[in-house]
């Protein structure tokens, strides 16, 4: 279904410029987008992808360049005009107001309206509309959207971004928060829209998703279009990381250790382990020095079983074990005392602290080590900080600067660093490699793994199935609250596993 | 009655002799409570018209205030400026004693108006007014009012609580009840601002259902007062004032309200307070006396004003 | 305004899209885990089911109120006595609901109230009243309040000014001001109309008490059921998604700020017709018992959450906190002593019901 | 505490890690692009640089206080009476830096302040003192402060009551009972070892003025240099990843009102030793100086962000305000009137650095 590449293109960019203090973020990009098709947008974490699109849908006004919409040059002053020009964006960081409802949320700016006053019935109505095509008639119009997972918002963002008039949809890193039925069902409304003469910008660190849905390929490097119009289906995928990163990578998970681990001391043991209305029943053990994997679609509660092991959430029943020691129910610090940490699932409202300097972000759980008599040596917390970003890649590499102003794979990388850094016997990880570049993925598998090999119990929640396989040594299939499955790695393959998880699911 | 020549103590007392003769220019440093009522405010206008009215006298104001630090810290940047004389409403007069203690140790002489001094070294002279008085005379007033008749039902509407002066009033005025075998059987405080005046008054309306008389301590927040009394349409009681505004005078000799008299409570002090300072520093003498020093205390008069005589003292009655 | 755009929905979607069950098990009503910052529970819109404990406080109070003085509690008058005093406060508070629900925060009512009060009682504007319409009054009061928020929403939304600061300053200076043009003298009022209208009852309703319940009634529903509403919580919850949702997040700032000081201006009236007064001391430190008022009601203070009911409840419990004090004949010590233990009395009341409402 | 089990940092790092040059070209301050919220601009930790915009404001006001007084303003002793007068609200304004910081906020310093200045004052206590050593009246006024603010931190951390709500209920209830201790009346100190401790002078600096310094440095210290500081600046920026990074976010929050309390109590000594009493009016209204010091100085209201140097210099803004408008006779009215507008054009001048300061 590849557009038509006649006439002017909807959107043409050239020569974009965007400055921040101390940072040229786009530095001369060019773009153009046709009627119809889905052009991806490639690049690491920084690469300037989030701030392209930020200029696009006016959030953000470029520094120098020009943009054309239909072959004339527009100005695009405010959010406001580039939803009149049919541009609608759906966010890294998803932009949702918490405690307004669902439809309050996808009509917001442009409410139903008459004469000032709220239309709910038809807003209500219209919305229930809007999610059954998205394949999500469960969501509630009434609902707060800051009870919503993740994902569940992602789909209001996507309804919000429906609900206008769109000749442009942007979505940046949607897949991020989504499972392999969430991305299938976008995929399915993006083809949709497409074939009605929609344009799509997407952006995803995940290339097979590029060749599943995407047209045509620009690539970002350091803030500039280092290659364009690359064609989606062929390109060589060594081309293309070689083309984001300047080097190659061979995208590898580090070999397993030989001794099997179940021989060794279990230093996590969770037993009947429940949360009211939300999982019950779960066992689990995890040895010294292995990784313990949880598959299972978003919403099946994974996430809810390890925050509640943790004591961020209180059990309803159940024991948490480590190193033989019961855990108090409900308390983070007993937690920790034990020696467990958490490297939560949204990385914005449970991990960083958005307006303290990057090292400060990182050694928030273990300022102890740098203290002496309560006064912090920052020297030394910078040194550490240093190496640990070094060896993530994190761009730019400053760690004095603000955390808000790193791009969304960066922050999700400092806060990865603060777990690696902390001295833990479980370290529980929440969707760990969410949104961060191809480059850095394997260099965090082999800290994780280097880190288990060390003797620590890692516990690891992913939405990639691919990922829970090959990094995991055990792996734990949960679907609906419940473990329905545990084996080895190696004796089950993906599809075995989204078998199971699927089962019984809707859709 | 008294005579109460002594309380006006306005400019025109001070006319014969050669005190109004100008003399070296005299600095006199001025602090005050904030201006936050009618009264108070008078009394800084007061000592600003006083002032101005001698081209020897150069006044400096320092912001009103009821945060004694503050206040503290004025009294030292007078000090330290040097200036002749120090004339102090302090907001609490015990805490203020001990920088006016200073200034006077640094040998400048300190007039203190209205709220006394726990120390009297700390002050030159002192100009007071008469607070338990005020509340003696509020009260024979209601006692010679309602005569012997110990059911009847006496209220009190008094000022902020939480200062000296409002529990001097309170207690002169059970004191002189109790002469006459009274006592207050409702007492609710406001704030000298005729918005607490209005609130306090709405609601001791109804926790008192009948009520024979009713003292408020001050004329300012009276004016609320009287506005929920006719807002009520409740009139089966008279009212006694507190510190004799113009406004209150008028209405005592219309005869309009329930507002029936007023307890003068100067405030003109302020403006006494200026001119001990320049007698002072220019070592003269009050022109009346005998006195060749102008004396160490000067207690004001707390006069009843009603109907009868409110001719004489409406003149020097404060605008608020 | 592009709100009335008629809106296809799903344009393009696909025909195929699988319908799921439309009713919904999962749906709970408001809540979840929120950061650990103290708060009120989780009231979200309004209505009296979510603000049951406060209301549960308030019955208490009243019945307290009864039991401790009897049918001298219960009257109609004192009732209304109650309502009238909580008009002033109440009025402002209803404002300071938006403000503080829009993110911001306005610690110059009481001043404005005064400035306002007093433009309004100057001689030269009792003169005008008196030779054309005491209307030129209510005129003169609402657009000092409304110039004062006009300042206050510039330095907020265009001069980024914090609120605290940018209002503070207004404090100062309205105050200021008030004394300087009253200089420092209470303005009697003598505009018959005026004080006939003000002070008049209807069916034995003070028109005070009248005003207060129209303007929190069309505060419920501005908040509750209009666009302005909404916008307002989602410029308080989360500014900037408000703006990338193309809402002109510093106009609404603007207009937050300039409603309030309207109903400073209302207020202003009110405690004129009350008083029969217009000072510069009107108004002194209420806005500590608005926004106590508004924060017990269960409005977030850091923005994105209000109750208009939740208010009006609020300014109620501390109105009838000090009828019913007044009543007993309590000191002002033991009563300021009280006050703080029935507060946080009140707080942790509503924060059971709140808990309890909010559990499966 | 977990946090200071000995590790080798970096453990488990990759040995390839690349050392990366350690001075770093692209540091900038923290800033950016933020929601529209008002706010003072990107400030962020501290030091003089950060803060240009209002140290330029402060040499400005004393530019101003020279030329319009001469000597009179730069005097020692003026000097001296400045810092003095800044001195209790300064005490007081660094732990209210820490609770603002930490996401709180606290309405009754100036009550507390107030309790503590009389418990430590009264009859018995003073006896006690003069039979054993001063230092009672000393551990008398901190504990009581203490005390206070260990309520206070237990309302809002594990009763979850609104600081703003549960502040307020303090104010009332500390000075309720401070008035029902002193029986309203003023209690005059007559110990004279206290008096003479605190009235004294070393090198000519007044006891009160070195005990203000101390705070500021200690302050200081604990602010920037300490894991307290740190977890202060968590605890107020994200209390749910500070309560996910290990953080005992409740405990915490307790600490942040108990130092405050402590400091109401030092602050009660040196509002004792200037007035040579304690009364239950001390320190009226002074909440409102102290946050709107500590917000002017570049603290965040909400939370996340302080200073400690801003926060200084917030004081000395309004305590040198205060001296010039005194030197300069101006009246009242005309101060209030001029304060306001002198406090926007701070901000707004701090603003204009912090802006430039930000830019690459
Ligand atoms: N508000 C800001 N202030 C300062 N620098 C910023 C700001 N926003 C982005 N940057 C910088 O601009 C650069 C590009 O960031 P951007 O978010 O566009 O990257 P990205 O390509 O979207 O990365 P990711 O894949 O991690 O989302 C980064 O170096 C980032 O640090
Ligand atoms: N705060 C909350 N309030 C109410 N319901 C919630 C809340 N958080 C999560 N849920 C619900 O609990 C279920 C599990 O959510 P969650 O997203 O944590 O699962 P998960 O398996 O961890 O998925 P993910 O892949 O996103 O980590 C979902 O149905 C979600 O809507
Ligand atoms: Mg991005
Ligand atoms: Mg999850």
């Amino acid at each position: 279904m590849a557009a038509t590449p006649e006439g002017a293109p909807l959107l043409q960019m050239s020569g974009i410029v965007k400055e921040f203090p101390g940072v040229r973020a786009l530095d001369g990009v060019d773009l153009d987008v046709r009627a119809g098709e889905v052009h991806c947008l490639l690049g690491q974490n920084g690469a300037g992808k989030s701030t392209l699109i930020k200029v696009l849908s006016a959030s953000y006004r470029p520094d120098a360049g020009t943009i054309a919409i239909d072959g004339a040059e527009t100005t695009l002053s405010t959010p406001a005009v580039a939803m009149k020009h049919g541009i609608s964006t759906i966010y890294q960081e998803l932009d949702l107001v918490a405690d307004l409802s669902v439809a309050e949320n996808i009509f917001l700016g442009h409410e139903l309206s008459r004469g000032g006053f709220s239309q709910r019935q038809r807003a209500h109505r219209t919305t229930r509309e809007l999610l059954t095509r998205l394949g999500h008639a469960h969501v509630s119009p009434t609902r707060a959207v800051g009870t919503l997972s993740p994902a569940e918002q992602q789909i209001v963002s996507m309804a919000r971004a429906l609900s206008h008039d769109t000749r442009l949809l942007i979505l940046d890193e949607p897949s991020a928060v989504l499972d392999q039925d969430g991305v299938a069902n976008l995929f399915r409304v993006i083809r949709g829209l497409t074939a009605e003469g929609v344009a799509v910008v997407y952006i995803s660190h995940r290339l097979e998703e590029i060749r599943e849905i995407g047209d045509r390929i620009t690539v970002l490097k350091d803030g500039a279009t280092v290659a364009t119009g690359l064609d989606a289906a062929t390109t060589p995928t060594a081309d293309l990381i070689k083309l984001m990163t300047g080097r190659s990578i061979e995208y590898v998970f580090p070999p397993r250790s030989s001794t099997p681990r179940s021989r060794t001391d279990p230093v996590l043991e969770v037993r009947g382990l429940a949360l009211a209305g939300v999982f019950s029943g779960v066992d689990l053990t995890v040895h010294a020095g292995e990784i313990v994997g949880l598959a299972g679609l978003v919403g099946a509660g994974r996430s809810e079983i390890i925050e509640t092991l943790y004591g961020a959430r209180r059990a309803s029943a159940g024991t948490v074990t480590v190193d033989g020691r019961k855990l108090r129910r409900g308390s983070v610090p007993a937690a920790v005392k034990a020696g467990v940490g958490l490297c939560p699932e949204e990385r914005k409202s449970q991990g960083l602290l958005l307006d303290q300097a990057v090292y400060r972000n990182i050694t928030v759980s273990v300022m102890g080590r740098f203290a002496r008599l309560g006064l912090l040596d920052e020297r030394a917390e910078r040194r550490t900080a240093t190496e640990l970003t070094t060896s993530l890649d994190v761009r730019p590499a400053g760690v004095d600067r603000a955390v808000r102003t790193l791009s969304g794979g960066n922050q999700q990388k400092i806060v990865l660093a603060r777990w690696l850094l902390r001295e833990c016997r479980v370290l529980l990880l929440d969707e760990p490699t969410r949104g961060v570049d191809v480059g850095a993925r394997s260099e965090i598998y082999a800290l994780v793994r280097r880190l288990a090999d060390s003797g620590v119990a890692v516990v690891v929640v992913s939405s990639e199935v691919e990922e829970v396989l090959g990094l995991a040594d055990r792996v734990l299939v949960v679907r609906e609250g419940a473990v329905v499955h545990e084996s080895a790695a190696d004796e089950i393959d993906e599809s075995r596993v989204l078998d199971l998880v699927m089962e019984g699911a809707p859709a | 009655a008294d005579d109460g020549g002594t309380q006006a103590g306005g400019t025109s007392e001070a006319e014969q002799g050669s005190n109004d003769e100008a003399g070296d220019t005299v600095v006199i440093g001025f602090s005050a409570p904030a201006a936050d009522h009618g009264w108070m405010a008078s009394i800084t206008e007061s000592a600003r018209e006083a002032a101005d009215a001698y081209e020897d006298v150069d006044l400096r104001i320092a912001e009103g205030t009821n945060d004694v630090n503050l206040q503290i810290s004025q009294v030292e940047t007078f000090i330290n400026d040097g200036v002749d004389a120090i004339v102090l409403l302090p907001f609490d007069g015990a805490a203020m004693t001990p920088v006016a203690l200073q200034a006077m140790e640094a040998g400048i002489p300190v007039i203190n108006v209205d709220r006394e001094f726990e120390d009297p070294n700390a002050a030159r002279v002192t100009v007071l007014g008469d607070n338990y008085g005020m509340g003696v005379s509020a009260g024979s007033y209601i006692c010679s009012e309602l005569g012997d008749n110990p059911d009847a039902v006496v209220a009190e509407i008094a000022g902020i609580d939480s200062l000296p002066l409002t529990q001097d009033r309170s207690q002169g005025f059970e004191d002189a009840l109790g002469e006459c075998g009274l006592d207050v059987d409702n007492r609710v405080p406001a704030d000298f601002t005729p918005e607490g005046g209005e609130r306090a008054a709405s609601n001791l309306l109804q926790a008192a259902p009948q009520i024979d008389a009713v003292w408020n301590h001050d004329d300012d927040q009276g004016v609320g007062v009287l506005a929920a009394f006719e807002n009520a349409g409740r009139d089966e009681f008279f009212m006694v004032g507190g510190a004799g505004s113009a406004n209150a005078m008028r209405s005592i000799q219309a005869d309009d309200s329930v507002l029936k008299a007023t307890v003068v409570y100067p405030s003109t002090q302020g403006a006494d307070g200026i001119m001990m300072a320049r007698l002072l520093v220019q070592q003269k003498a009050l022109g009346d006396l005998v006195e060749v020093e102008v004396p160490r205390e000067v207690q004001l008069y707390a006069p009843v004003v009603t109907a009868d005589n409110v001719e004489q003292f409406i003149d020097t009655a404060f605008e608020s | 305004m592009s709100d009335d755009t008629e809106v296809s929905p799903g344009r393009g979607l696909p025909a195929t899209a699988v319908p799921v069950s439309p009713t919904d098990p999962t749906t709970g009503g408001p809540g979840g885990e929120r950061p650990a910052r103290g708060r009120l529970g989780g009231l979200g819109g309004s209505g009296l089911v979510r603000n049951l404990g406060l209301v549960l406080a308030l019955v208490i109070l009243c019945v307290v109120g009864l039991v401790t003085t009897g049918e001298r509690f219960g009257s109609t008058a004192n009732l209304l006595t109650i309502l009238r005093l909580a008009a002033v406060t109440g009025v402002i508070s209803i404002g300071m609901t938006f403000v503080i629900t829009g993110g911001g925060i306005d610690l110059s009512v009481g001043a404005v109230m005064a400035l306002s009060s007093v433009w309004c009682t100057t001689l030269a504007t009792q003169t005008m009243a008196r030779d054309t319409h005491w209307i030129v009054m209510v005129g003169a009061a609402l657009a000092v309040g409304a110039a004062c928020g006009l300042i206050s929403g510039l330095l907020v939304s265009y001069g980024k000014v914090v609120p605290f600061i940018a209002t503070l300053a207004m404090l100062a200076s309205a105050r200021g001001l008030a004394e300087i043009i009253s200089q420092r003298r209470t303005q009697i009022v003598d505009v018959p109309g005026f004080t006939d209208f003000f002070g008049a009852e209807v069916v034995g309703v003070p028109v005070i008490v009248i005003m207060f319940a129209l303007v929190a009634a069309i505060g419920w529903v501005v908040f509750n059921r209009t666009t302005f509403g909404r916008r307002t919580l989602a410029v308080g919850g989360n500014p900037e998604a408000a703006r990338l949702a193309g809402i002109n997040v510093q106009r609404h700032t603007v207009l937050l700020y300039v409603q309030l000081g309207v109903l400073c201006g209302v207020a202003a009236l009110m405690i004129i017709s009350r008083t029969s007064t217009g000072t510069s001391t009107h108004g002194t430190l209420i806005e500590l018992d608005v926004i106590a008022a508004v924060v017990i009601g269960g409005t977030l203070l850091a923005g994105g959450r209000g109750t208009i009911v939740g208010t009006v409840i609020g300014v109620l419990i501390f109105t009838t906190l000090t009828n019913v004090f007044t009543l007993n004949n309590r000191s002002t010590s033991e009563q300021a002593l009280l006050k703080g233990v029935i507060i946080v009395a009140a707080v942790l009341l509503q924060q059971r019901f709140a808990a309890r409402s909010k559990s499966p």
